[in-house]
């Protein structure tokens, strides 16, 4: 369904000059899951961007479902491959109510039977039709990740892009949007890009996972490698050891990889 | 031995133009010489309870406590001025995000070396000697060239260390460490708390980690407070929070991916409403 | 306008860390801003139904006379040439000579602008020294009687019309009570008796050593300088208060009591060194705005400033005066800005790197 | 958001402008406004700002009512009344009632006053909002173009537009509104600024909005309310610039009372007849003052900071 | 206070923009030069009245009456100390034309121009003798000769500052060569004039060592600085003032008519103004009893023809007054029974706005509904020579004392056609022209004979109040406040009838 080969992200120029991705290819069959961990900066959120083209001073190649991506958003593939963001807090439209939000899509596509889709789409969500005129700031934030969860499935797009969709969120409602994560791609066949820095959040959406450090992919491994704690790289496995329980001796053992 | 601090029926109200809003509702606790973690979902109280613990709770907040003492102090009644002598020299708190709790247009060295001033008489010479020593303390590499830094220079680990050393240059003996790692990566968060650590056990204080992470919480303290709507739904034991018999506890230990057993669909939290009532 | 559009394009990609490409920059902003206030202004005279053929020869002119000047004037040229020559003589460092005073439009403005810049540093002070306390005193007593008070004060400054308030000033300190002189920048029978050397009497007076000459123009100067001096006050210390009550919301002012600093040095060294950051643009802007002049309070007082000066060109069609005029406040105002922009740098480090 | 802990509503309006569930978006605004307004009422200042402003729209409408004359009219054998009964506020050089003129000219600062707005708000969002959002080149041409306007003395940019235009009220508001939008531009620009990497903005890109549509649609709405408090700050200036104008000769032409001009006409007449420039300028002053605190009172009650709760 | 010895006057003068009597045109230049120059003839400011040599000492007029020669007075000098010789006469004239500035119409008429000027003034021995081309009464060409332009310039001072044959001028317009009771120290544009006295003046030593004229635009403060006693005298006090400091002890007031007129003239190329019978109807729809004595009580009086009131030749009937239903009779029998729309253009000064608001007033009391436009002089002056008012509420005086100076702007007009441009001419101005007064204009013009001169000039006046485009209204009063101690401040008809010699104080 996704098909990355060589791509590179570079910000700035000259002396600022920062590669943000060198090199990253991957394939994602539809379907899939698959995940993207590494620390803060090493590039996760980057590569989801150049895929959307929220960047588009990338070079390389992606394909979705075998057409090749233009730098250009355009309107056809933008519904096939929906995005959603880290922060619900910020990712909502202050002065919209959740309708607007969720009504926008479906002008700027223009969809029919509007209304209908907007319930749907609530409902789909797990939310009440009570929330509909309400403003993101009236509620939780649980409740706006799942609004932009919806935002993205009303739509009906084949591919999701997630960009750590639950790391601003207490573990209780991770734990709602998680189940729900995983319900839709059930029952749609979506395909996911999740990005986090969770280990364990990955390992239990996705099949397989990329370990990124600055920039590049220092490996994939199937979920299963992730468990049984067998990853051939050691920046993968001080991540591994990191996400676990605290542990006095093992914290001061770490090192810096660059 | 008598706790360094103790607290009985704590309560922060806020007036909001919705009508009150009650963070806090009757919090009690001990502390002694010993790691507390303060855990509970998002907006549970746990920042509010620390704030009002320094007297520091927003302009619309009412504090009410039966009892608010800290050694032989009572923190409710005591003078602004006797606040400002306990705030940081005995009693200090590590704020939650580095990047809005430093003053960016005051070089990092001197705010810390502030924090020694403050409570000492120190010359300045002296404060920024002692700063150094303390940012070599919690592990930086280079701490003169790191002193003349600006907060917008530091990463968000350097700039949590910047905050802890500022916290302990005065050598309080109740530290309050609010969510201090929930901005940084797991590796780097390891090692705050290991820093953490290492200032209990060789100074012997108190401290209080606030967290929303359980699993990281019972791993890392010594007793485990557990907080919902304001309330305590329970103390118990790190080492035998697994024996937790509160729902709401064992709700919160359950809903978190393990990485080494799959599961399909995580268990979520059922909240019951009894909860929020519950002995009042 | 391709001109400007792509030149400005290339100013976006400098970047501020390479002080020649800098200087450069700087430079490209001053050209460009001259030649759009210049073209303005110059579109301005010529589309004006003030006829500045007749500001030379009069009303009564016949038209042989006019239709002379006219030729004279170079006014049958189209507009474009017109410009460029302005434009040319400009860089020439020539300003033209105006048609109202006789004398060459720079000696006019050297004569007038240091009358309004007298005028506007007192005022700025006025409003920089009582301003930002007040306003940092509103803040810290939010909601309280005090901060209304302040506020309401503040705003009073800002609200009447100045050029009432100067007459009435006028009317109660000069003729009733006698405390200050009247209008004017001096007694007139002092004038003369110092040598110009900088413009500024107060300068003058103090470098001739004249010190009875030095007091009457305080006596003069402190009238007008109050009540430009209440509009910047009550300007900057709104947005003091605003700025501070920023600023106190933020969390390391909480940082800060955690550690136990005192209230003093909380808003002072904490919260106040982050205002200043701010402060600084503002009251860059006010004296900026000080410095064109106020026409009204000058016309009150009769002060001689640029601001009159500017104006009573305007209505005589005197352009090259005008022209002269605001290109002066033009560079004053792009002068001014840059060095906020430079104290901003040395005092805010985000802005440094 | 912790309702449970919110009163339960009494009141039937009351209920339905607190309800967290809102049944329609005509409800949501009205909710939203009523948060903004509870805020609102709670500033005595601002109620004060808000009083004086009300005053003066209804002096405007119900001028008609409040006068004996239409205050245009010399009556020569009446000139220079001091106050009293019948002159409540006396009589100007041409024995014209000066309260009648002070209501009627109210209309006359409504006008200024709302063509300013309808003029500078549009212009300064604009510009200010594709410069930001656009950035680039766009960004810098449309800034220089600002910071021109910036740097012009703005009185006498007035005075000249006027002075091209041709005196006359439409003009004198047309030479404010073009001296006045560049600061708009400014703050709209930074706003925008601040949100132009906003997620809530990438979302739209992500969903395919044209620029425009994001402009429209997500930007402007955030700018709208610190343009609109700074108008209401501005306001006193732009009063106080079209009095001077006034003052100057080139604002509202006679007989119409214009306030500014009131005060012009009458201000040779200070020293003896003190109240015929005084209460023009005390009306002025009211009303700049009502302005000032209206602002003030609104950008308290707009941030978020305080309705958010 | 100001020092005994300095006189300081507070005055309006953003009018001033040169300072060189060929050019000088505008009332505070006029009046500045005035006492800074002789002139060939002059007012003396010991008899306002007579016109006497000025550095002429006495003059032979040519029987044909088209020579005039002057002798000179012996032993007089300039301020240089250079003597004032018959040359320097010769070249002050020369230069007017030479220059051809605003003012130089009023020689130019003689038929003098820049190629034949040196012929026709020339230096006879030791006396200047000038020959004129065209018809002209002697009597109007000595009047002329007391203008401005006649000052007599010191020739070897003004030569030596001469710059690319300049004729001096680039430095005369902010300095002085003159021969009068005062030197100019320094003129700054709209802040101050200050003149030195000049001990050798051939009247004798002024009664000041200084005077000092201060720029104060506003009345107001010109008010509070005279009753301060920071100034000794002001010019720009309204009536109302004037009426506030009259119990004021310290100070007093002077009042000197001018020959300022007020008058509304109406477009005769607009289709209803062109109707005689419009402008009649407009003339009683004045309040002129009303306004002067309101608004403008002590400083205009009512004056409803073209020469102003105690001048040689004046005419002083006043046959129109307020009078609505006349009016409204007359609009009938034009037409307009209704009245009409109409604009009417003024001065931003004082008192005109008052005045027009006035006259609005009473129009539409006949119904005709005027709306106002108050513009700055320079923005007003290009619409009326444009022709592109309808009614304009606005000003006159004389260039200089001869009836000629006024007649010839109202009641000459010897081209009415819109090319013709006749763009000083008031009447062309107004487009409107009549035969019958163009050949009585140049007729009292050429009269030699005074009686018959002044004769024709009042009928030419007479005539106006009938048959012309004006609706004359008022002529200007001057009131002047001095501190109580000044004496000798003598202000004549004209602007530049302003002498400050004699002051003391
Ligand atoms: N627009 C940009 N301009 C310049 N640098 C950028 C830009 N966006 C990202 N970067 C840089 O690129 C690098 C990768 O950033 P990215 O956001 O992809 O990291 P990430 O892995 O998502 O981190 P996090 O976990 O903190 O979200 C970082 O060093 C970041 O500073
Ligand atoms: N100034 C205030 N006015 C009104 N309500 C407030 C104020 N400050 C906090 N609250 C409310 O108090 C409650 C408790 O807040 P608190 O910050 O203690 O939560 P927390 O447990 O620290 O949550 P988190 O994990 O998100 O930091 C919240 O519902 C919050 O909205
Ligand atoms: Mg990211
Ligand atoms: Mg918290």
């Amino acid at each position: 369904m996704i098909d990355v080969s060589e791509l590179n992200v570079t910000f700035g120029q000259g002396r600022s000059e920062l590669r943000a991705v060198q090199d990253v290819s991957f394939r994602i069959e539809a379907g899939e899951s698959f995940g993207l961990v590494g620390e803060s900066g090493s590039g996760k959120s980057t590569v989801l961007r150049a895929i959307s083209r929220l960047t588009q001073d990338w070079t390389g190649s992606i394909k979705i479902a075998g057409a090749e991506l233009e730098h250009r958003r355009d309107r056809k593939t933008t519904r096939r491959m929906q995005m959603v963001f880290q922060d619900p807090y910020g990712s909502l439209h202050p002065r919209h109510t959740i309708n607007d939000i969720l009504m926008e899509p479906l002008e700027i596509h223009r969809m029919d039977r509007r209304e209908a889709r907007v319930l749907t789409a609530l409902e789909d969500v797990g939310l009440g039709i009570e929330m509909r005129f309400r403003y993101p700031y009236q509620i939780s934030g649980g409740q706006r990740q799942r609004i932009a969860i919806a935002r993205a499935l009303i739509l009906e797009p084949e591919i999701l892009l997630l960009d750590e969709p639950t790391s601003a969120l207490d573990v209780s409602v991770q734990a709602e949007i998680l189940n729900l994560l995983k319900r839709i791609q059930r029952e749609r066949g979506l395909t996911y890009l999740m990005v986090s820095h969770d280990l364990a959040v990955v390992a239990h959406m996705c099949e397989r996972v990329a370990v990124m450090n600055r920039g590049r992919f220092a490996e994939v491994l199937t979920t299963e490698q992730l468990r049984s704690g067998t990853p051939k790289q050691d920046y993968t496995r001080q991540l591994l050891t990191a996400s676990g329980r605290y542990d006095r001796d093992v914290a001061k053992s770490f090192v810096s990889f660059d | 031995m008598t706790p360094l601090l103790s607290v009985k029926d704590l309560r922060v109200t806020f007036e909001t133009h919705r009508g009150p809003v009650k963070a806090v509702r009757g919090v009690s606790f001990d502390l002694g010489r010993e790691r507390l973690g303060i855990v509970g979902e998002s907006g549970s109280g746990k920042s509010q309870t620390g704030r009002a613990l320094l007297r520091l709770s927003a302009g619309n907040g009412r504090v009410s406590a039966d009892k608010m003492e800290f050694d032989g102090i009572d923190l409710m009644t005591a003078s602004e001025r006797k606040m400002r002598g306990i705030r940081g020299a005995r009693i200090s708190m590590i704020m939650q995000d580095p990047r809005y709790s430093l003053n960016p247009v005051l070089r990092v060295g001197d705010q810390i070396a502030e924090a020694f001033l403050v409570h000492s008489s120190a010359s300045r010479r002296e404060a920024r000697a002692q700063a150094l020593q303390m940012l070599k303390t919690v592990q930086i590499r280079e701490p003169e060239k790191v002193y003349q830094m600006y907060p917008h220079q530091v990463s968000g680990g350097m700039g949590q260390r910047v905050m802890i050393a500022m916290m302990l240059i005065p050598n309080p003996d109740i530290i309050i460490a609010d969510e201090p790692t929930s901005a940084l990566d797991v590796t780097v968060q390891m090692q705050v708390l290991a820093l953490l650590d290492d200032m209990v056990r060789e100074r012997g204080m108190g401290l209080i980690l606030i967290s929303h992470d359980l699993n990281l919480v019972a791993s890392f303290c010594d007793r485990v407070l557990v907080m919902y709507a304001g309330r305590v739904m329970e103390v118990i034991e790190a080492g035998r929070l697994n024996e937790a018999k509160h729902p709401y506890t064992r709700g919160l230990l359950n809903c978190v991916p393990e990485l080494d057993e799959p599961q399909d669909m995580l268990p979520v939290l059922q909240r019951d409403p009894a909860w929020v009532t519950a002995g009042d | 306008m391709t001109e400007t559009s792509t030149a400005a394009a290339t100013g976006s990609s400098l970047s501020l860390q390479r002080p020649l490409k800098a200087v450069a920059n700087v430079l490209l902003t001053l050209v460009l801003t001259f030649i759009g206030l210049t073209a303005i202004t110059f579109t301005i005279g010529r589309v004006m139904p003030t006829d500045p053929v007749l500001a030379i020869i009069g009303d009564r002119a016949p038209q042989e006379a006019y239709d002379r000047v006219y030729l004279e004037m170079g006014l049958d040229r189209p507009i474009y040439e017109q410009y460029g020559r302005y434009l040319n003589e400009l860089a020439h460092g020539d300003l033209g000579t105006s048609i109202m005073t006789s004398q060459p439009v720079l000696e006019d403005i050297k004569r007038f602008f240091p009358a309004t810049l007298e005028l506007a540093t007192i005022a700025t002070l006025m409003g920089v020294l009582i301003g930002v306390p007040m306003g940092v005193w509103a803040a810290v007593n939010q909601g309280k009687f005090i901060d209304h008070a302040v506020r309401v004060l503040g705003l009073i400054g800002y609200s009447v019309p100045v050029f009432w308030l100067g007459m009435v000033a006028l009317l109660i300190f000069y003729g009733n009570l006698g405390w200050v002189a009247g209008p004017g920048r001096l007694d007139v029978y002092l004038d003369g008796i110092v040598e110009t050397q900088t413009g500024f009497i107060l300068i003058d007076a103090a470098l001739a050593g004249e010190w009875d000459i030095f007091r009457n123009a305080i006596s003069h100067l402190i009238l007008p300088a109050s009540i430009l001096g209440a509009f910047a006050l009550a300007y900057i210390a709104r947005m003091t208060r605003s700025f501070m009550l920023d600023q106190l919301n933020q969390e390391y002012i909480l940082t800060a009591r955690v550690k136990g600093v005192s209230e003093p040095a909380v808003i002072w060294r904490h919260a106040f060194r982050n205002v200043l950051v701010q402060l600084i643009t503002i009251i860059g802007l006010t004296y900026a705005s000080l410095l064109e002049g106020s026409v009204l309070t000058e016309t009150v007082f009769s002060w001689p400033g640029i601001g009159q000066y500017i104006t009573t060109s305007l209505f005589n069609a005197d352009m090259n005066a005008v022209l002269g005029g605001t290109v002066v406040v033009g560079t004053c105002f792009v002068g001014i800005n840059m060095l906020s922009d430079l104290l901003y740098k040395l005092v805010d480090p985000r802005a440094r790197s | 958001m912790s309702d449970s802990n919110a009163p339960k509503a009494n009141g039937g309006l009351r209920a339905w402008l607190m309800s967290p569930a809102p049944q329609s978006k005509f409800q949501a605004r009205c909710q939203r406004s009523y948060l903004s307004w509870l805020a609102f009422r709670s500033n005595p200042i601002a109620m004060t700002g808000l009083v004086i402003i009300l005053g003066l729209i209804l002096m405007a409408i119900f001028a008609p009512v409040l006068t004996a004359t239409n205050g245009l009219e010399p009556d020569l054998a009446n000139r220079l009344q001091p106050f009293s009964a019948e002159h409540w506020l006396g009589t100007d050089q041409l024995g014209r009632d000066i309260y009648d003129r002070i209501i009627w000219g109210s209309r006359i600062t409504l006008y200024i006053v709302g063509l300013v707005s309808v003029i500078v708000v549009p212009i300064g969002l604009a510009i200010g909002t594709i410069a930001g959002y656009l950035g680039g080149w766009v960004d810098n041409v449309l800034m220089r173009i600002t910071d021109i306007f910036l740097a012009f003395p703005r009185l006498i940019l007035a005075l000249a537009l006027v002075a091209a235009l041709g005196p006359g009220l439409e003009n004198a508001v047309l030479a404010i509104a073009l001296t006045t939008w560049s600061p708009y531009a400014r703050i709209a620009r930074a706003e925008v600024l601040t949100i132009r990497n906003a997620e809530f903005i990438l979302a739209a890109q992500a969903q395919g909005a044209s620029t425009f549509r994001i402009l429209r649609r997500h930007v402007v709405p955030i700018c709208l309310s610190s343009v609109i408090v700074r108008l209401t700050l501005d306001m006193a200036g732009i009063i106080l610039t079209a009095a001077g104008l006034g003052f100057l000769g080139l604002g509202a032409q006679p007989p119409l009372p214009e306030w500014g001009a009131m005060i012009s006409t009458g201000r040779q007449l200070l020293l003896d007849q003190w109240w015929v420039p005084t209460v023009p300028g005390i009306a002025i002053f009211v009303v700049s003052l009502g302005f000032c605190l209206l602002g003030d009172g609104l950008r308290d009650a707009l941030d978020p900071k305080n309705t958010d709760t | 206070a100001p020092p005994k010895d300095t006189f300081v006057m507070a005055k309006d003068f953003a009018d001033i923009i040169t300072l060189d009597p060929a050019e000088v045109f505008e009332f505070s230049g006029g009046e500045v030069i005035a006492n800074i120059y002789d002139r060939v003839m002059m007012f003396e400011a010991e008899d306002l009245k007579t016109l006497v040599g000025g550095v002429a000492e006495s003059w032979d007029i040519s029987e044909d009456g088209k020579t005039i020669t002057f002798t000179i007075r012996p032993d007089m000098t300039f301020h240089s100390g250079n003597p004032v010789t018959a040359e320097d006469v010769v070249y002050s004239l020369r230069r007017v034309i030479k220059l051809g500035k605003t003012p130089s119409f009023i020689f130019s008429q003689f038929g003098w121009t820049p190629e034949n000027v040196d012929e026709l003034v020339v230096v006879d021995g030791d006396k200047a003798k000038i020959t004129i081309t065209e018809e002209f009464s002697p009597a109007l060409v000595l009047n002329a000769l007391s203008a401005g332009i006649a000052s007599v310039v010191d020739m070897k001072e003004v030569m030596a500052h001469e710059v690319d044959g300049d004729l001096g001028y680039g430095w005369l317009k902010t300095n002085s060569a003159g021969s009068g009771a005062f030197v100019l120290k320094a003129w700054k544009a709209n802040e101050l004039v200050t003149l030195e006295a000049n001990p050798n003046y051939r009247h004798g030593a002024p009664g000041v060592k200084r005077v000092i004229i201060r720029h104060v635009p506003e009345p107001s403060a010109q008010r509070l600085l005279i009753e301060k006693g920071d100034i000794d005298l002001a010019r720009n006090l309204t009536p109302d003032q004037i009426e506030g400091i009259s119990t004021n002890a310290d100070l007093k007031v002077q009042a000197d008519p001018k020959g300022a007129l007020i008058y509304m003239a109406a477009n005769s190329s607009d289709p209803i103004l062109g109707s005689p019978k419009v402008v009649e109807a407009l003339r009683y729809l004045v309040d002129y009893e009303g306004m002067a004595n309101s608004f403008l009580q002590g400083q205009f009086q009512v004056h409803q023809a073209a020469w102003p009131s105690g001048l040689w030749g004046s005419y002083d009937e006043t046959p129109f007054s307020l009078d609505v239903d006349k009016a409204k009779a007359l609009l009938a029998e034009a037409g307009y029974p209704d009245g009409f729309e109409v604009a009417i253009d003024t001065l931003t000064d004082s008192p005109y706005p008052d005045i027009a608001q006035s006259v609005q007033a009473t129009l539409a009391q006949a119904g005709i509904k005027a709306t106002i436009t108050t513009a700055e002089g320079k923005t007003l002056w290009p619409m009326y020579r444009a022709q592109k008012h309808q009614l304009i509420l606005a000003q006159w005086s004389p260039d200089y004392v001869d009836p000629h100076s006024n007649l010839d702007a109202f009641a000459h007009n010897p081209d009415n056609r819109p090319e013709a441009k006749l763009t000083g001419v008031l009447a062309w101005r107004n487009a409107w022209a009549d035969d019958n007064m163009n050949a009585m204009v140049v007729e009292a013009r050429n009269e030699p004979d005074l009686g018959k001169r002044e004769a024709l000039y009042q009928e030419i006046q007479k005539g106006l109040q009938s048959n012309s485009p004006y609706a004359i209204m008022f002529q200007q009063t001057e009131q002047a406040v001095l501190r109580k101690e000044v004496e000798g401040y003598v202000s004549g008809a004209t602007f530049d009838l302003i002498f400050y010699r004699n002051i003391t104080k």
